[in-house]
């Protein structure tokens, strides 16, 4: 069965009438559902993302609740999201990345039900092989009447964008966002006879480990006082043991295996040059990371990399070894002659770039802008199905999204809304339900 | 704070007097166990009081008074509480029940007041040290009273469960209350050795033993048992020093010894009366498993003995044995007919299948010759098999295990032919199985990489390819025949495993079923307890809270698990999906229990 | 970010993340999509030398229908199997011939395989296809006819599909198996174990050993490597025309429809393809990474 | 004394009688509405008409009584095993908590449960089938570390009642709890 955890919740009466007297241009609180298959304690990007995007909005004043679930089908998981939409007095649906069956799921039904919806993608996707091409006609059918698109980049809304063939006007590009006190430099933690090369990323091939496992020998032997400190755990880590096996460079190459996330600044601080070597990214925070903590970054020149850090602060390649090696010898050169900026610099000029506040009060925008608009009723909603998703896989789900919606009317004659308790706000200053709400994490 | 007062059942009715019981530290409640009536001896009552402590390990005080007025008796009041000087105590209960009434009324006194004389005080009322100086009513904190009635002579006798073993093995006291109240009843046992009619210094109620006729009985049988159960040792050391000091462990032996099945049902015999005769063990929550334990065993051999003896009586009557014997010779020529009839079929196109014709033949010959030998054996036996019958039936008396055990080998001797066929089918078929599936991956040009345990794809030589994909290809076509014959003979071998799986677990069924606990739990529910459950008894306002406490019985499923005595367990040791697996890949399979899976 | 009103037209817009900019979160600039591109490095086929690459299936498919006509005569009693395996040991040491011919032409010698090896794989084939001959002859007794014929064909299928056509030499595991197997089959249903035991060698000759001869030619002597190929599907029309019209006639429509029609659609599709590439693209690693571990 | 009506959580009307034994000591009886004639006369018919339709057939009259034979069984064994008829809460201040359900033959399965072992009583929330519901539970603590919950006893749980029955049976717990702390 699923799993449902509860971020927190801040939505009360008091709070609303407070804000309703303040002159803001959003006064409306909404009752926003993040849905994705991934959260804690699973570490990742998209992971961390959603929930630092839900404290921030909680903080906000929204009431933010999350919902995690595996192994659901189409049909099967409607009645347990209505259950939660409805006992949440949810209005704003938002769903996260496009692997997520759930996320689709949740868009799917959430706009049978008549609710707002929101995605995030969070990935790019190529156009060539057969499993894309079938992913991007779900994207296509997903999004066709999905309120609003959040993407991370301008280069995964362009992609978005072609994949999805959708209206570039409702596509936002909001960057993820990097939690400056958490990554601050420390250049005491640096051993000053070498110069440290970090690596942290997954271990598999999308994150270009090859190319790692190439350059890695390159380097080690023109430079007898280089280091690789690698993070990170994953199938390729196969070709960096055999590496360092070769040639014998078991002092030099440091593999940490997997790394909490609150262990990766206490890594990052101890190197000089942040490495990263991804063939395909849509956002990279692992730069940003890099950078925060006062490294200098080197990174390939893929998907949205290019746009995340001033060209002062990161030395593109080409994703080749050959570029690759020359950009560190570039910066290994500079790094020797000690015209680099100090780690404190950098870290003040990339601190004030990404912030969750700002992310938080942009998506706000988003959805002020997506509460306004109505959701297409069942005839509209087919209609544009059909003309937007070609004729086979668009009637396909027209024949789908009724059929949901009748399972809806079964459902609402079966077990209707009234019997259902409103979920009970468990922090407000209302607080009849103070101790016993505090175990309500325990689940069962 | 609530206090809680345990008070026996048999006490409602007492005359007037002094409670003896205990206070439970840290739970804030006293468990009376007895009345001592008047009149007696102060000094003598303390002096008891200090025995039974002694016996006991139990702190026994004088908890407070008793009074149940009668006609003329008037004015207790001021002499119960007089009483609280003689017998000095932190606390000083005045329990009280007016007759006519049901409910009790409770005064709880401390030291301060007992010393400072507050006769006009009304009961159910504590007063605070700090009423002393005031005086005044209304700082009185109300102190609440449940009493919590319970039957003694049950709770004495019953075994809460779970059992904890380090229940009071180091003086440590549980943690739990009703586990200290069910300690305490159950070792202040001395105290109500004190019988009423006894002439001693001091009249007492609490519960009595039935008589004391009935524990003469009991006296005297555990006398006569000891000279019995010395001599049943001596019989015991004596055969178990012939296991051990006989050359049973040469291997060809001791390979013999664990595969047959009445041999492990003797040492499994020896080794439970072996634990029969251990040294009790001390503390007492292992002493209750201990008791169980030999309880179980002791009488699941009486019986199983009887039921031996039972089957014994009916096999040496009217010549039962003679006629099983004759009849035993002519069923296995039917047998032996049978299989030749069946081995002709397969000889024959069974049910349509196409076989590979010369296969056929070599194979079908092969086993009637082996049926042919086989008959010729069992003519040979034929004149001994009354013999081995009668002398086999005596085992019976050692218990129905034991014929039951023999019935299985005899089971198994004879039907080994059945055993070789299967085991010939098997090898072959699993030979073919090994060799087409590794030349299928050679088909499809893959080969098994040992190394990293998976699939690699090779490129082969040509002459390789040639070869292995003719051998593939008369593989293929014969492997229709040895299925078949591997099939008929699989089913016939299942046949024989299942009626000996059903008598293994028939005799391991005996072996462990507690029937002593069982029989407790039927007929005396109350000495398993799980656990106890409370009901409000009628409520009279103005009097304090009454509880009955009852013991609520183990579940009969949980006496089985918790009392079930290990045995070599012979269900089967992998699960059906793992051996449908193994009779698909032609691996052998037995019904021989395994030493190893001892399940405790 | 900024205020979702009309965007000050006086700054100009850049694909940046990190610089605040006076544009609304859902702008769309002049200059979006200006990096995709299509159909990058696209191949352009020729038909002609298409219809040659596809002369080798035609090449194949007729091989299997002389194997098969062989075998109909061999069935029928019209050819001896004592000429047909003299013929085939002729035609393989011609064959041999031919092909230490063209070897020597270019490479001399890094094929390490010496003639003496040659002969040993020969002496082997030859000893264990005439022990097992007998063997195999029974084998198939009890099958009916019909399912022998039927996976006969479903292995011939298999051989042609799952035929390597680009490396032809040395065959594929799985096709030369396939048609051993459709062979071994088929043979054991002719009237004589010697007549399966020249069946067999005739089939060894046909699959195993000609397309490494053909591959050999197509290398190193590409003008008459087309010539061979028309022969071939000649010779394949022909003999089957003598045994069955309907035969040769199906047989004739699969070539023309694989070595000449097949070639043109794809030609002419060519022009509807539509890829799109742009920055997104996953990365693609070119150079050869095994040199850092081997 | 009162006896209030509420609803479950599939909306069917379920009753909680409170009833006060002393200002610690309150039980607590949720009452499930009665098998009603109707469902019973259902299941029997269908069973029945079954019979008769394999019996029509196969003109078989084991048939018909095996029928009556396995609706008798199922409706003893319904009534024994799963038809809950009431389930009550006996809170005694400083002593413990008693569970205890009775099915519809009679038959009563009680739990006591220690003050000792009691960490808290909470209302929680839960997926149960394909909604979310509310259900009260007794934590429960190992004696040795007061601080960890060890498991969790659910309460009520055939009947489910709603959230404002058990908000009402969680307020009293919660008291008596607090006072004899």
């Amino acid at each position: 069965m699923g799993q449902r955890r509860k971020v927190g919740s801040t939505n009360t009466p008091s709070s609303q009438s407070e804000s309703a007297d303040a002159s803001k241009v959003h006064s409306r609180k909404h009752n926003i559902c993040m849905v994705s298959d991934f959260f804690y304690p699973n570490m990742g990007g998209v992971e961390s993302h959603i929930y630092q995007l839900s404290q921030c909005l909680i903080e906000k004043g929204h009431k933010v609740m999350y919902n995690q679930s595996t192994a659901t089908t189409c049909f099967h998981s409607l009645p347990l999201l209505r259950c939660v939409f409805v006992r949440e007095r949810i209005t704003v649906v938002h769903a996260h990345s496009s692997f997520s069956a759930m996320a689709h799921d949740a868009l799917f039904h959430a706009k049978t039900l008549g609710l707002n919806t929101v995605f995030t993608d969070h990935s790019l996707f190529g156009f060539a092989d057969v499993s894309s091409v079938l992913t991007n006609k779900l994207l296509t059918v997903s999004l066709c009447d999905t309120n609003h698109i959040v993407c991370v980049s301008y280069t995964s809304k362009e992609n978005t964008v072609l994949r999805a063939a959708l209206n570039p006007e409702i596509v936002s590009v909001i960057p993820n966002a990097v939690d400056p006190t958490d990554f601050t430099p420390d250049p005491s933690q640096r051993p000053p006879d070498r110069i440290t090369i970090v690596v942290i990323s997954r271990l598999v091939y999308r994150k270009g480990i090859d190319l790692l496992g190439g350059i890695i020998p390159e380097l080690c032997l023109k430079h007898p006082d280089l280091h690789f400190l690698i993070g990170g755990e994953g199938p390729k880590r196969l070709v960096l043991e055999e590496v360092r096996e070769k040639y014998q460079l078991h002092d030099r190459v440091r593999l940490l295996g997997a790394l909490e996330h609150k262990d990766v600044r206490g890594v990052l601080v101890q190197g000089h040059i942040f490495l990263n070597t991804s063939l395909t990214e849509a956002f990279c925070m692992a730069i940003v990371e890099g950078a925060s903590c006062g490294l200098q970054v080197v990174s390939t020149r893929v998907g949205g990399i290019p746009e995340v850090l001033p060209e002062d602060l990161i030395t593109l390649c080409e994703p080749t070894v050959r570029s690759l090696c020359a950009g560190l010898e570039k910066v290994i050169a500079k790094q020797r002659s000690g015209s680099v900026p100090s780690p404190t610099s950098i870290h003040s000029r990339v601190k004030n770039l990404y912030t969750w506040k700002n992310v938080a009060e942009r998506t706000e925008k988003v959805y002020d802008r997506v509460a306004g608009e109505e959701v297409l009723p069942l005839d509209r909603r087919l209609r544009r199905l059909r003309s937007h998703c070609g004729p086979v896989a668009g009637s396909l789900f027209a024949l789908f999204a009724v059929l949901d919606f009748l399972f809806l009317l079964l459902l609402r004659w079966l077990a209707p809304d009234r019997h259902m308790d409103m979920a009970v706000d468990a922090t407000g200053p209302n607080g009849l339900w103070k101790e016993n709400r505090k175990n309500s994490d325990a689940g069962c | 704070m609530v206090l809680k007062i345990f008070f026996p059942q048999c006490c409602n009715r007492a005359e007037s007097g002094l409670l003896v019981g205990r206070w439970i530290s840290g739970h804030d409640s006293a468990v009376v166990l007895a009345v001592i009536h008047y009149p007696f001896i102060p000094a003598q009552v303390k002096q008891y009081i200090q025995q039974m402590q002694a016996q006991s390990r139990v702190d026994l005080t004088v908890l407070g008074s008793w009074s149940l007025p009668k006609d003329g008796q008037e004015g207790m009041e001021s002499f119960l509480r007089d009483l609280s000087t003689i017998f000095p105590q932190e606390r000083w209960l005045q329990i009280r029940r007016q007759f006519g009434k049901t409910g009790f009324s409770c005064e709880v006194l401390s030291r301060d007041q007992i010393c400072g004389k507050n006769p006009g005080e009304k009961a159910e009322k504590k007063k605070k040290k700090s009423e002393e100086d005031g005086g005044d009513a209304e700082r009185e904190d109300e102190e609440k009273v449940i009493f919590v009635h319970y039957e003694q002579r049950k709770v004495m006798l019953s075994q809460l469960h779970p059992v904890e073993a380090q229940e009071s093995g180091n003086g440590s006291e549980p943690n739990s209350e009703l586990r200290q109240v069910f300690g305490t009843v159950a070792r202040s046992q001395p105290l109500f050795v004190l019988d009423r009619y006894d002439d001693g210094p001091l009249r007492s109620t609490h519960w009595q033993s039935e008589g004391r006729e009935a524990s003469i009985v009991v006296e005297l049988l555990k006398r006569a048992s000891v000279p019995l159960g010395l001599l049943l040792g001596r019989m015991l050391s004596v055969w178990t020093w012939i296991c051990s000091a006989r050359i049973l462990s040469v291997f060809p032996l001791r390979f013999l010894f664990s595969k047959l099945s009445t041999c492990v049902q003797l040492s499994y015999r020896t080794e439970r009366l072996q634990t029969l005769g251990a040294p009790q063990a001390a503390p007492q929550a292992a002493a209750h498993m201990d008791f169980m334990r030999k309880a179980n065993v002791l009488v699941s051999v009486l019986l199983d003995v009887s039921l031996g003896v039972l089957l014994m009586s009916w096999l040496y009557r009217d010549q039962n044995i003679a006629m099983l014997a004759s009849n035993m010779v002519p069923a296995a020529d039917r047998v032996a007919q049978k299989l030749e009839e069946l081995l002709q079929w397969l000889m024959g196109a069974p049910a349509g299948l196409k076989m590979n014709r010369a296969l056929d033949q070599v194979l079908g010959r092969f086993f009637l010759y082996h049926i042919h030998l086989w008959i010729s054996y069992i003519h040979l036996m034929a004149p001994f098999i009354q013999g081995i019958l009668w002398y086999g039936g005596l085992s019976a008396c050692l218990g129905l295990t034991f014929a039951l055990s023999l019935l299985s080998d005899m089971v198994a001797l004879f039907t080994f032919h059945i055993y070789c066929f299967y085991v010939y089918g098997a090898r072959l078929y699993c030979l073919k199985i090994y060799g087409l599936s590794s030349l299928w991956r050679l088909f499809r040009g893959k080969k098994w990489n040992v190394l990293r345990q998976r699939v690699d794809s090779c490129s082969y030589d040509l002459d390789q390819l040639f070869i292995g994909t003719l051998l593939f290809t008369i593989l293929l076509f014969l492997l229709p025949t040895t299925a078949l014959y591997y099939l008929v003979f699989t089913l016939l071998r299942l046949v024989v495993v299942l009626f000996q799986g059903v008598l293994h677990l028939s005799v391991d069924f005996i072996n462990s079923f507690p029937l002593f606990a069982m029989a407790l739990r039927i007929c005396r529910p109350y000495r398993l307890a799980e656990g106890v459950k409370f009901r409000v008894l009628c409520e009279e306002p103005g009097t304090a809270l009454h509880l009955l406490m009852e013991i609520n019985p183990l579940k009969c499923s949980s006496v089985v698990q918790t009392y079930r005595t290990p045995t070599y367990s012979c269900y089967p040791r992998d699960s059906w999906v793992a051996l449908v697996k193994k009779l698909f890949i032609g691996e052998l399979i037995y019904p021989w229990r395994h030493k190893t899976t001892k399940s405790d | 970010m900024g205020p979702d009103g009309a965007p000050s037209q006086s700054v100009p817009w850049r694909k940046v993340l990190w610089e605040w900019q006076p544009f609304p979160d859902n702008y769309v600039d002049q200059r979006f999509l200006e990096e995709l591109r299509r159909n990058e490095g696209i191949r352009q086929y020729r038909y002609w030398a298409v219809v040659k690459e596809a002369g080798f299936v035609g090449q194949q498919l007729s091989c299997v229908a002389i194997f098969i006509t062989l075998w109909l005569y061999m069935e029928q009693g019209l050819l001896a199997p004592e000429t047909l395996f003299w013929t085939s040991l002729t035609c393989a040491l011609l064959g041999y011939g031919l092909y230490q011919a063209l070897t020597s032409q270019t490479e001399s010698c890094s094929d390490h395989r010496t003639h003496l090896a040659d002969s040993q794989s020969a002496a082997l084939f030859l000893s264990f296809t005439f022990g097992f001959s007998p063997v195999l002859k029974t084998l198939t007794e009890s099958v009916s006819t019909d399912t022998v014929y039927a996976m006969s064909a479903l292995m011939l299928l298999a051989h042609l599909v799952s035929f390597p056509y680009a490396h032809p030499s040395p065959p594929g595991s799985l096709s030369l198996n396939a048609a051993l197997f459709a062979s071994v089959c088929l043979a054991s249903r002719l009237p004589g174990a010697l007549h399966t035991f020249a069946m067999l060698t005739c089939a060894l000759l046909v699959f195993a050993l000609w397309p490494c001869l053909l591959q050999r030619i197509r290398a190193n002597a590409p003008g008459q490597f087309t010539g061979v190929c028309v022969g071939v599907c000649v010779g394949g029309v022909g003999g089957l025309g003598s045994q069955s019209l309907g035969g040769a006639v199906l047989l004739s429509l699969a070539l023309v429809s694989v070595t000449l029609i097949c070639p043109l659609l794809l030609v002419r599709l060519q022009r509807h393809k539509d890829n799109i590439h742009g920055p997104w693209d996953e990365a693609e690693i070119r150079e050869d990474l095994s040199r850092f571990l081997h | 004394m009162e006896d209030e009506a509420f609803s479950n959580i599939s909306g069917k009307a379920i009753s909680l009688d409170c009833q006060t034994h002393s200002s610690f000591c309150r039980e607590f009886t949720v009452s499930s509405p009665k098998m009603s004639i109707g469902k019973v006369m259902v299941y029997t018919c269908s069973v029945w008409l079954l019979a008769y339709a394999v019996f029509f057939f196969t003109e078989n009259t084991a048939v018909l009584s095996s029928a009556i034979l396995i609706t008798l069984t199922g409706m003893m064994l319904h009534i024994h095993f799963v038809k809950v008829d009431h389930e009550s809460l006996l809170v005694i201040g400083s002593l413990g908590i008693q569970v205890s359900s009775s099915y519809a033959s009679g038959r009563e399965v009680t739990t006591f449960i220690e003050m000792s072992r009691i960490k808290d009583i909470v209302i929680n929330e839960a997926v149960y089938l394909n909604q979310i519901i509310y259900y009260l539970c007794v934590l429960l603590k190992e004696p040795s570390e007061p601080n960890v919950v060890s498991s969790v006893v659910p309460l009520f749980q055939s009947s489910k009642p709603r959230l404002n029955c058990l908000a009402k049976v969680y307020e009293s717990c919660q008291e008596i709890l607090s006072k004899c702390q």
